[in-house]
């Protein structure tokens, strides 16, 4: 219990170093004079930005992201068992490695169909 | 003390953010949105002492699932800036229809025996392997195949909309689209021989995918023709 | 209440020394690579050029803070925020001796895998708010890679884990100094784990050559194109922050952190100890980063996704066999 | 030549982006003019689709200033400074490439000796460009902070005891303005042939450690390896010379081909690859490398003596005067062919009427629109970085 709220005090902690980096920062930095339109266009190597940037992605990202949940949540899974494995004995192993290789399958196929190429 | 003011404090943001995950006009903002109602929520994981779970939380939920949502909201184009409205277009309806719903489980929670602060040691993440893998191991074993089913939907679909075609072929699309521009003017031309626009269905530049030579690599049939 | 004080000393205690550590780490990388380029980097500022890291970051906090007019205030501003207290905040639950340790987490592990794991957000929304065409590449560059680099992370993550049967940095090294090094000891889960490790962890960090996110050469400056002044220094802080715990917590989880010879009866001796072992694999990846060119994105992934994926289940599967068949791993 | 001039058809990669594409929804991304990779400032307009380039349109032309117009107005003596600034890169090859047309033009004879200096300062320049051309291609694959600035520091340390070397000669590290019509400017100091036989040992001593940073390194082959591919025909085509139609498979050299200087003296060994990619280009020019080392020890060891000009003495800018004809001369630099076109008679004939440069870099950049589609956006910056190009030369 005590230890979460140390981690707690610890991140606000954090929070108050870098928020303060930047709270004296924004007291300490110089201001501009004068309002310029141009400067607060965005860079794109000197020309007028054509469209917008929020574009359309591909839809590969997604299924990357995708296969990083499952995996994500295959792992999560393995994190209770990991600090119980002298306890669990051969059971346990087997149940896991039955868990994992019907998983590592959707891999060998996704490698298989070169799903996890990016290009 | 502590914990009550907390609590108070966490649930508060709580419903705060969450009202704007479904408030917010723009998507990106309601899936940014979405991670700070999680985040909190593993907050009150960690409330309960339930440190496990909390860790699992801000690691699948905000790590994963928000990351999910960010790419599957990045390769739509709902993103750049136009107005989304998440909330249902009769608030009337939804107000009466959440408030009932919000009734029955504050009436069903009071009625029940659940203490109303975690008492004693919260169950550990051993025990959790042990339930896990002794009495639900069919389940949890059940769960890896729900799992494979997922990978491999996913994989599907995802083939189906973009791994088809390489961009290499860029080449033979760009002198398809070229040749049939230029039947399709000639065509324009025979046809009509008057100075009055042609017909707007014949003007209409023909698509560059609807010039593409099939697969085999036999020549379109305008090309032939010409 | 008492802990919540406890955990906040500590943060800032720990906070300022990894910004001090970082910015006398800027120094000496400018002046290692300097010397790799038979060049003599930084002289002016102070003995030997000491002071030059907290000269640029005066000049950042002096200059001027622009934010593109099309982008997102708001986001803009949060990003940095968000990436460097992410990173920071992964060295609460790091043990600098058997006794000093913010924040002695049951499940240490776990939070420092999902702590890093919003890192990937907040650099999202910084290419987001940004509304610029490279901050966008690459802050999808940088969630691509970030995500598929953390399974291989979370795995062999495990190996300590499965060896020690905590989750707790702090048992993790206790078991360690009862035993060997995780890295030499089983040598077969242990050592590729930590190359593992150590990759996926330079990864996360976005440092070459795996720096794609970022990618001067191509995308201008990646996600911060945009920042300037104390933003911009922000992420750089991160980054080297993000570099040293993430070293910290390396040679916490397989060499042995604060354990060593006498380090038992001499609790400052760990501390020595826990240092040198996180300056040498900061050092080790300094130097990689001015030998090497950088990976393309689909190589990158083509590599994780490939390899370090199958071989990390792997190595846990081999990490419980060990305990299952060797007696007196725990 | 054993590449035959196939006629292959090619698409216009000039065709509008809507008949290229119909469906997709682009971004058009502008690469340049202020981009850390593109060399000096040229643009190119990418069309992505995510990261895939589906169409790319250079466009050259911000360092445009107009050498040439001004080399219509300048006497025959007094352009060479001014293509000094031609490519900047390589200013020696440039000086003698309009001093050989007009000797061509003049018919003015070139002391043996002079030629025999003139090859020496071309190989080295050579070396000293494709040094440089090695360090800044890393530093595209490596970025500012990181591996690649490593090679590119050490390529500029070995550039730099050439520039001293110049320097010593000639009095300038850079603009050396030492040829002129009918031979040379400075001859040689004493010592200095002996400082560049050691210097040429230097290098070539480190270049087996700037192999093994490079294209030994399996990042730096992952990255250059199929990428970019340009094959022999396309690149005859659009007209690329050089290196890069060398590692596109033609085995074409006007050293050996068409020997200027004192080229026709020596055996020159031609480097040679097939693969037509970013790989086979750092190949052929680290060869090549090793290739002016060892030729700039043979022209050292066969230095003759004797006058090195033949010309008339350079007090008097309007001496030179011609009013008929016309001529073209080819020289191989480290970029490739750079051409030089002169019709006499302008300003009373103390003037070319019309002096135009055949840039080999121009031409490398063609190949652009051909090579990007398909490619992603770290590869346009290897591919981009692999030509070689400069910007001075191309935009003129």
């Amino acid at each position: 219990m005590t230890e979460s709220y140390a981690a707690l005090g610890f991140l606000l902690g954090a929070f108050l170093m870098a928020g303060g980096m930047l709270a004296g920062a924004a007291l300490l930095r110089v201001r501009a004079t004068k309002k310029s339109p141009l400067k607060d266009t965005t860079y794109e190597c000197g020309e007028e930005p054509v469209g917008a940037a929020w574009m359309q992605f591909h839809a590969r990202y997604y299924l990357v992201a995708l296969v990083f949940v499952l995996f994500d949540v295959e792992a999560v899974f393995l994190f209770p068992w990991a600090i119980e494995v002298h306890e669990l004995g051969r059971a346990g192993l087997i149940a896991i490695v039955s868990f994992v290789a019907v998983l590592m399958l959707g891999w060998a196929y996704g490698v298989r169909k070169d799903a996890l190429r990016w290009e | 003390m502590i914990t009550t003011i907390g609590f108070g404090l966490l649930a508060a943001l709580l419903v705060g953010s969450a009202l704007y995950v479904v408030r917010a006009t723009n998507l990106v903002h309601s899936v940014l949105g979405l991670g700070v109602t999680l985040s909190i929520t593993a907050l009150l994981y960690a409330l309960l002492e339930a440190n496990f779970v909390a860790g699992v939380q801000v690691l699948l939920y905000v790590g994963g699932v928000v990351t999910l949502m960010i790419f599957g909201v990045m390769v739509t184009r709902r993103h750049d800036g136009i107005v989304v409205r998440s909330d249902s277009a009769n608030e009337v309806r939804g107000l009466l229809g959440g408030g009932g719903i919000f009734v029955l489980l504050a009436l069903s929670i009071l009625e029940s025996d659940l203490p109303s602060s975690p008492v004693g040691p919260a169950p550990s993440t051993a025990s959790l392997a042990s339930e896990l893998l002794g009495p639900h191991v069919v389940a949890f074993e059940a769960l890896s195949m729900l799992l494979l089913a997922a990978i491999v939907g996913a994989i599907v679909i995802a083939r189906r909309r973009d791994f088809g075609e390489p961009r290499q072929d860029l080449v033979t699309r760009a002198r398809a689209a070229r040749e049939a521009l230029r039947v399709e003017a000639l065509r324009a031309e025979a046809e009509a021989p008057s100075p009055e626009p042609a017909a707007s269905d014949a003007a209409e530049p023909p698509r560059a995918d609807e010039a593409l030579p099939s697969t085999d690599g036999s020549v379109p049939a305008q090309e032939a023709s010409s | 209440m008492s802990a919540l004080l406890r955990g906040f000393v500590y943060g800032l205690l720990v906070v300022n020394a990894v910004l001090l550590t970082s910015a006398v780490n800027i120094w000496f990388e400018r002046k290692f690579s300097a010397r790799m380029q038979s060049r003599v980097g930084p002289t002016r500022v102070g003995p030997l050029g000491l002071l030059q890291p907290f000269a640029d970051v005066a000049k950042l906090m002096s200059k001027e803070d622009t934010v593109p007019a099309s982008g997102n205030r708001v986001l803009f501003t949060a990003a940095p925020l968000l990436a460097t207290v992410c990173a920071l905040a992964a060295a609460a639950v790091v043990p600098f001796t058997p006794d000093v340790v913010a924040a002695d987490l049951d499940v240490g592990v776990l939070w420092v895998l999902a702590v890093g794991s919003i890192t990937t957000i907040a650099i999202f929304m910084a290419g987001w708010a940004s509304n610029n065409k490279f901050a966008l590449l690459g802050g999808m560059r940088s969630i691509a890679q970030a995500v598929s680099y953390e399974v291989p992370l979370v795995l062999s993550a495990m190996v300590p884990v499965v060896l020690s049967g905590t989750m707790s940095l702090s048992g993790i090294v206790t078991w360690q100094s009862e035993h060997l090094w995780i890295a030499a000891w089983p040598l077969i889960p242990g050592l590729p784990a930590f190359v593992i490790f150590f990759l996926a962890m330079t990864a996360e960090a976005n440092r070459i050559p795996f720096d794609i996110p970022e990618a001067e050469s191509e995308l201008v400056a990646g996600v911060t194109t945009e920042y300037s002044g104390m933003k911009f220094a922000l992420f750089y802080v991160g980054e080297y922050a993000h570099t040293l715990v993430g070293s910290a917590i390396a040679s916490a989880l397989f060499l042995g952190g604060w354990s060593g010879p006498m380090a038992a009866t001499m609790p400052w001796l760990g501390l020595v100890y826990m240092v040198v072992k996180t300056l040498f694999l900061f050092f080790m990846i300094t130097w990689v980063r001015w030998s090497l060119v950088r990976f393309r994105s689909d190589q990158l992934l083509a590599i994780c996704w490939k390899w370090l994926v199958p071989i990390s289940v792997g190595l846990v599967l081999v990490a419980a066999l060990w305990v299952e068949l060797v007696p007196g791993v725990h | 030549m054993e590449v035959a001039l196939r006629k292959i058809q090619r698409p216009d990669p000039y065709l509008d982006i809507a008949d290229v594409e119909a469906d997709a929804e682009l971004m058009l991304l502008h690469l340049g003019p202020q981009h850390p990779s593109t060399h000096g400032v040229f643009r190119i307009d990418l069309y992505l689709d995510g990261e895939i380039i589906v169409k790319a349109v250079p466009f050259p032309g911000y360092l445009h200033r107009g050498v040439e117009k001004l080399c219509e107005r300048l006497t025959f003596v007094q352009q060479t400074p001014v293509v000094d600034k031609h490519d900047y890169v390589a200013p020696m090859t440039s000086e003698q490439a309009i001093n050989m047309a007009f000797e061509a033009l003049l018919k003015v004879e070139v002391p043996r000796r002079a030629r025999y200096l003139r090859s020496i300062f071309a190989e080295m320049q050579r070396i000293a460009s494709h040094l440089l051309w090695l360090g800044t291609f890393t530093l595209d694959l490596g970025g500012a902070m990181g591996g690649g600035t490593t090679l590119f520091m050490h390529c500029f340390r070995e550039r730099e005891t050439i520039l001293d070397l110049f320097e010593e000669v000639t009095g300038a590290r850079f603009h050396y303005n030492t040829h002129t019509i009918g031979g040379n400017r400075h001859d040689l100091t004493a010592g200095w042939a002996a400082k560049v036989k050691s210097a040429m040992d230097l290098i070539e001593s480190r270049l087996s450690e700037y192999v093994s940073m490079s294209y030994e390194n399996r990042i730096f082959r992952q990255r250059t390896s199929g990428v970019g591919v340009l094959d022999g025909a396309l690149a005859l085509e659009l007209g690329v010379s050089g290196p890069i139609l060398r590692a596109s498979g033609v085995d074409h050299d006007l050293r050996r081909d068409a020997p200027f200087h004192a080229y026709d003296e020596v055996e020159v060994k031609v480097a040679t690859a097939t693969e037509g990619d970013c790989l086979a280009r750092t190949k052929v020019r680290v060869e090549e490398l090793r290739e002016s080392i060892r030729l700039v020890r043979l022209f050292l060891d066969g230095l003759p003596e004797g006058p090195i000009n033949g010309g008339k003495p350079i007090k008097l800018a309007g001496q030179y005067k011609v009013n008929t004809g016309q001529v073209y001369v080819g020289i191989e630099t480290p970029r490739g062919e750079l051409g030089t076109y002169v019709i006499a008679g302008g300003e009373g004939g103390a003037s070319p009427y019309r002096l135009k440069f055949r840039a080999p870099s121009l031409h490398a950049l063609s190949t652009l629109p051909y090579v990007l589609p398909g490619a992603t956006l770290s590869d346009c910056v290897a591919i981009l970085g692999s030509l070689d190009p400069i910007m001075g030369e191309v935009d003129r």
